[in-house]
């Protein structure tokens, strides 16, 4: 699965993206498992409220589903405009 | 209806002339743009716009949908720009067409609030003092809530 | 600000991209440009504008000026064409320029409300059936209502 | 004093303005006065409702005073924009 950060968790993680192996049965399971990878994961993931997430390029929530998935997106609140 | 990611500038003037030129069903246009601005106290050296490719098309063409339908628009044209701009330089720019005016001011704030926290752009200020990541703002949230 | 009542046609691009152009306070700009509409049913051939020369201009500026004041907005422009315009043509146009984009489309829609029934414009609708004058909305007087 | 029509007034009226000698201390009393002109000045003030009226290019209402006034006009409701 194709894991991409952007924004400030792509600068705390330190890469803007990655394949990792993974049998997270939602968005929250996948978290729970980067978060245990390092220090920088965990940081970057200590506070859910300040953070989105798109599974396949769609805004979803930390309970969604990752049946099927390819892609997930984690990344800072929106500022565009 | 066309929506464009670009790094490049965009012609504004030529933009909005060529908007839904010629039509006789549209009475009201409207454009909205978003210029970067200089930050008093400590100048904005640079603004940086990150974003998701792929999906930033998709969320920009959804939202632009959504507004079509709703506001029974006749056309609507988002151009958003990413990469590095200087305080003057213009980020991004809608334009809605419509019969009525009400519908056509509608869907331009309709795009700009839904755009601002559903797209998936991210902005860096560069100032002489440092970087930081604009935060998002509760009332850019709550706009939403309006529709 | 400028206020222009004319009877030729204005180049909407050009306006535009003129516009507030280069100042780095205002980041966000709002147009509003009024197109012809042709009528279903009744093909319209042409509508005429009528206006009250020397009171117009006033009556703009006025309004221009609260528009300015209220949205604290750094910039503001009105075109309105008076005569013979056919379907398809611009009859007018509003821009505002503002540091935040709430202003700048308050400030615009502000200035329409208010321009469509406090400026002396008449307006009258050629057909091949006949022609007349386009009455006044309730709505139109209604709106000035939420200001 | 110059009296100006605009729109169906003018057409109902057969002139864009005119000048009249009055005494009128308020603009309904200049509409009394001229109501008794001719019909078609009857006809195009039966509706007080229907028109507006300027002051010295100054949008105001029939009570309003006509001390000093150079100009008045009459006009149905505004249809710009």
């Amino acid at each position: 699965m194709d894991i991409l950060y952007f924004a400030w968790v792509r600068e705390r993680i330190g890469l803007p993206r990655e394949t990792v192996e993974t049998q997270a049965g939602t968005v929250a399971d996948l978290v729970a498992e980067l978060r245990k990878r390092e220090d920088r994961y965990d940081l970057a993931f200590s506070d859910l409220s300040a953070l989105r997430v798109a599974v396949d390029q769609k805004l979803t929530d930390f309970d969604a589903s990752l049946a099927g998935a390819r892609e997930v997106a984690f990344f800072p609140p929106m500022t565009g405009g | 209806m066309r929506i464009s990611v670009q790094e490049s500038p965009f012609d504004l003037g030529k933009e909005t002339a060529g908007f839904s030129a010629g039509r006789k069903d549209m009475g009201a246009l409207v454009t909205f743009t978003g210029v970067v601005r200089d930050l008093p106290g400590d100048p904005l050296q640079a603004l940086e716009i990150e974003h998701y490719p792929g999906m930033t098309e998709a969320a920009l063409t959804e939202i632009a949908e959504q507004a079509m339908a709703r506001f029974s628009l006749g056309d609507a044209l988002v151009i958003h720009r990413y990469g590095r701009l200087v305080p003057g330089e213009m980020i991004m720019m809608v334009a809605t067409a419509a019969p009525h005016r009400n519908d056509a001011f509608d869907g331009a704030e309709f795009l700009m609030d839904y755009l601002k926290s559903r797209a998936p752009f991210w902005k860096r200020e560069i100032t002489a003092t440092g970087a930081d990541w604009v935060a998002s703002k509760a009332e850019d949230e709550a706009a939403l809530d309006r529709w």
